[in-house]
């Protein structure tokens, strides 16, 4: 995907089509958790779960914000604006994880969808917070970034899942299993051709220090995710995915706050940081790596 | 046909920002307005095109038609909008049918 | 979905992905008709049953115009208008309800299907005439009606599951049946977004009274429905699905045409009425409503 | 260049009615028309968006440039059809190259 | 489908949607084609064949735009735009072609998907050539043609395939193999209505003698393609598969080139013949004729 | 607020021919660019229509706005490219603000 992306060729899945696929594997995602919640139960670490993913997603952003100072000549509000990514998670890379643990055969609460979508928006607050912006149109902001439909589709499928429970699957298990690997597949090959893309356009910015960064984050941030997860509990697949969320970097919710919130913030840099290093790095290296990392602390 | 001067007020901006432009705008006075899609362009941010791209990204072309002396609130309200982002605001001279609607 | 509309969320199922979706629930649903007539062989039946339908579709409007101008303050062209989306169908409903019969066990005549397409219209024509439209671009709105899309790709893929039978279903029967539902389900959460912002925008014109002519109108058109099934002798779930349709209100053919033929009607007016209440009480108390009396008259 | 004179009139309409619009243009000698989507827009029947929207919903912009003299019956023609409907219309002064083609 | 789009009905699949089914089907034929090779081997055969597409796409041009010049009058650019088209091919008839294929229970070869990238370009060049047109933007145009989607899509699902092998297919068959007839299905259904409607739009210039042009040149380029398929002694269905991409006639790739290369030629001229005439002719008797004849050849 | 006279070129160009007008813009001197989508439209090479389309089928309409002097330099360069193609270019009177952007 990535060469040709390189050569600008002209295949790119129709915006309409990404935009359906996308919806698709946040609702299967989604459906899936609610049914695992049905049938396992949920309790108090569904909780705990929650609360150490919001704590993560608002932490990390002031730990990427002063290392990218010192490293690289990033302004401040560029930095903020990256660190905002790096709080926040990117939904495929989860699904990419959920995919591998069950080729793996290794089991996960269904509930880390949950947390998930509660590990979206609290970076956004961290970023601004630490650029000295609290005025404004922060009530709209919040609109937009709760009601944002990642968020709402993925905790309104859980909540679908759950109530309709294991039954509820059977039915649309056609719809929701049988294609899901395929439709991941190719929303994977695309987004490699969108994160080529933002390559060829985000040149000068991605320095070397800067390049580091994006892959030195996700194992800080995966191995912060790990140490949360052993403290709470969490099974060795909870414990993965919670690595990966909190490895992960946004690409969707995240850029859209930025552009509202932080205009000056130059949107290629954290872009092509989050969606040209870091998801990459993640799908290849990054959640065999933190699975295997989970595996051994949790056997 | 008889017609009426007026003026046609063009805005390119960032797709985030509609929501927030329309409101400056219809709180400003202005009667109507019309919103087309923005596939790609260029300008001092580099090139961008909207293929393969997921989430609100891109631009949208607002496009308001007023009567002359309403330009200036117009602009005033969506400059405030646009100010610290990037984009670009055009006004055009232009003649109208139905004036009693603007 | 409603919840998340009201309050203006960013979900929305791309214009071309609903589109699609629709185009796919049309073609399976007259697909699976046509090969039903295969099986089962049609006879005088089909006649009778395309008739009683045309009429329900002409006759209703009258109706829901006589009520709507006695409990309401509508003007004459707006009440012709509503009075048109009533007297034609609703094809989600429709499909929703051959779902309903199919999880419950009943069956139903496949050519059900024709009668769908052939009530579409002539409630447009009904209306029109109520309000002395006659003169004017009327065989351009007629090419309008009968070529728009849900005609004729019902016609068209019933047409073409009638000449291929079972062996044919047997082959695309992956494509058809199995995603079937998983669609119909996404279909129906986008329409309660739509339906929901729908009810956002129009705010005024929706008085108690008209609110409730959108609860009272499905009943008595299914009632409607359900007598002339029974005059025809059809099943019981023949007789639900005429007297789905016969209750259901049109939300895409009849808004266009009226925006054609009646531009003075206020378009949001007749849009939340069929599809901000209508709808979903169809769906969800009308439908089953509908079969739990077709059983009891037919059993 | 050499430019000459012309005027580009542009009708924001009902996409329903884009056929008729466009029959009743040809029909008055407008050499040509180009049509662009519309997402969304504000007026006196309020606030609409495409999103989410089915059907042949929403409205459209048909550009349409011609020689000055040929504006009266344009403009009569696009009155014609748009006259009972919601919509704008509005005509600017502009040049063309080319000018055999208009 | 046709009789629909003759009276202009609306009942357009969205161009998005389009676009995402075509690039299924190039990925799924791709991958299909790559899993054969991994099973089967390729040997020499492999390079033989792409030999044999590569020059029955270059000198199909110039046979068919000698005759075009001596049968119709058309100008020298636009036969020589109608010829590119006929040297290069139609990946959907060759999808087509596959299924017919496999329904009938006919082998053959997976690298033909190879074979049928090969074939899209050089018609190109030949056609240019042909019309003294060998300076200006070339390094672009071919930039242009070979990153076009389809060559690129093709090539590297054909790869992915070749990777993966049969466990890839296993993994991923609920998506590639399954809703495969009925994409392909819905996909044709909307092509012939793309050509019903160039029909409307090309009247004057579809004379007698190039309508017979769009018949008798797939069955001189098929006779072509059987033969050069014997030569290399390719299986029956392999043969029968070269005989259709020899026969088909390009209507994406070769006429975005075309506009770009040789915009003083008339594209609804050629594309009317390829998408009106020899399509159609195609995939109703075209392919079961050749798979026929290479049948006789072969058995 | 302070507005500073402008041109505002149209150019209506087959979508195959987007990137190369683009770059031929771009090395004329043009600051900035914005690409619309195109629905159909009619000319004198027929009516035509994006619905059912496959490939980059159609047309685009590239909206450039710039300083008054820089409108020679680009429709030289604009022509270039358009010469041999369908297509129409359509230059306006125009202000903006922020002038030091174009
Ligand atoms: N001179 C111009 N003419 C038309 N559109 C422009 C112009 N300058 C900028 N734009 C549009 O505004 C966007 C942002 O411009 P900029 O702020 O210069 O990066 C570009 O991507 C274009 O879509
Ligand atoms: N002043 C205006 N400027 C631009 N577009 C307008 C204006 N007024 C109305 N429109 C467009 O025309 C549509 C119908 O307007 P109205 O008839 O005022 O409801 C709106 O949704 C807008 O898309
Ligand atoms: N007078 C015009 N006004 C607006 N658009 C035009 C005009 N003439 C041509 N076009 C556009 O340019 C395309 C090609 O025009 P032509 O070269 O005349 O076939 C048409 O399909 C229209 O989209
Ligand atoms: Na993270
Ligand atoms: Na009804
Ligand atoms: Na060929």
């Amino acid at each position: 995907g990535f060469g040709a992306a390189m050569a600008r060729s002209d295949l790119s899945v129709p915006e309409a089509a990404a935009k359906a696929m996308s919806l698709y594997l946040l609702f299967a995602i989604g459906f899936k958790g609610g049914v695992g919640v049905a049938e396992a139960g949920a309790g108090g670490q569904l909780v705990a779960a929650l609360l150490a993913g919001t704590v993560l997603s608002a932490a990390t952003p002031f730990l990427a914000f002063v290392i990218l100072l010192r490293i690289s000549t990033l302004s401040r509000i560029d930095a903020a604006a990256v660190a905002a990514h790096y709080g926040s998670i990117s939904v495929v890379t989860f699904v990419a994880g959920t995919t591998a643990l069950t080729a793996a055969g290794i089991a996960y609460e269904g509930f880390m969808v949950a947390v998930a979508a509660a590990m979206e928006a609290p970076a956004i607050l961290a970023a601004l917070w630490l650029v000295g912006k609290r005025e404004g149109d922060g009530a709209d902001l919040w609109r937009d970034v709760f009601l944002n439909g990642s968020i709402v589709l993925l905790v309104g499928s859980f909540g679908i899942g759950w109530v309709t429970g294991p039954s509820g699957l059977d039915q649309i298990s056609p719809f929701i299993v049988a294609p899901f690997a395929g439709v991941l597949c190719i929303f994977l090959l695309d987004m490699g051709l969108v994160a080529g893309r933002g390559f060829r356009d985000a040149g000068a910015a991605l320095t070397w220090p800067v390049l580091g960064f994006g892959i030195a984050m996700p194992l800080i941030g995966a191995s912060c995710g790990l140490a949360a997860a052993t403290a709470i509990g969490l099974s060795t697949g909870g414990a993965a995915l919670m690595a990966i969320l909190a490895g992960s970097a946004s690409y969707i919710a995240v850029p859209a706050a930025m552009r509202v919130a932080l205009p000056e913030a130059n949107p290629s840099i954290s872009l092509t940081m989050s969606l040209g290093v870091t998801f990459p790095f993640n799908l290849t290296l990054g959640v065999p790596l933190y699975i295997a990392a989970a595996a051994t602390i949790g056997g | 046909m008889e017609t009426h001067a007026a003026k046609r007020v063009e805005i390119i901006i960032e797709a985030v920002m509609e929501g927030r432009l329309r409101d400056a705008l219809l709180s400003a006075g202005v009667t109507g307005l019309t919103v087309l899609p923005v596939l790609g362009g260029a300008g001092s941010s580099g090139v961008w095109s909207r293929e393969g791209q997921i989430g609100r990204a891109g631009m949208v072309a607002v496009v308001c038609i007023v009567r002359p002396e309403r330009v200036d609130p117009l602009l005033e309200a969506a400059f405030s909008v646009v100010e610290r982002h990037i984009g670009v605001i055009c006004i055009t001279d232009c003649e109208v049918l139905r004036a009693e609607r603007f």
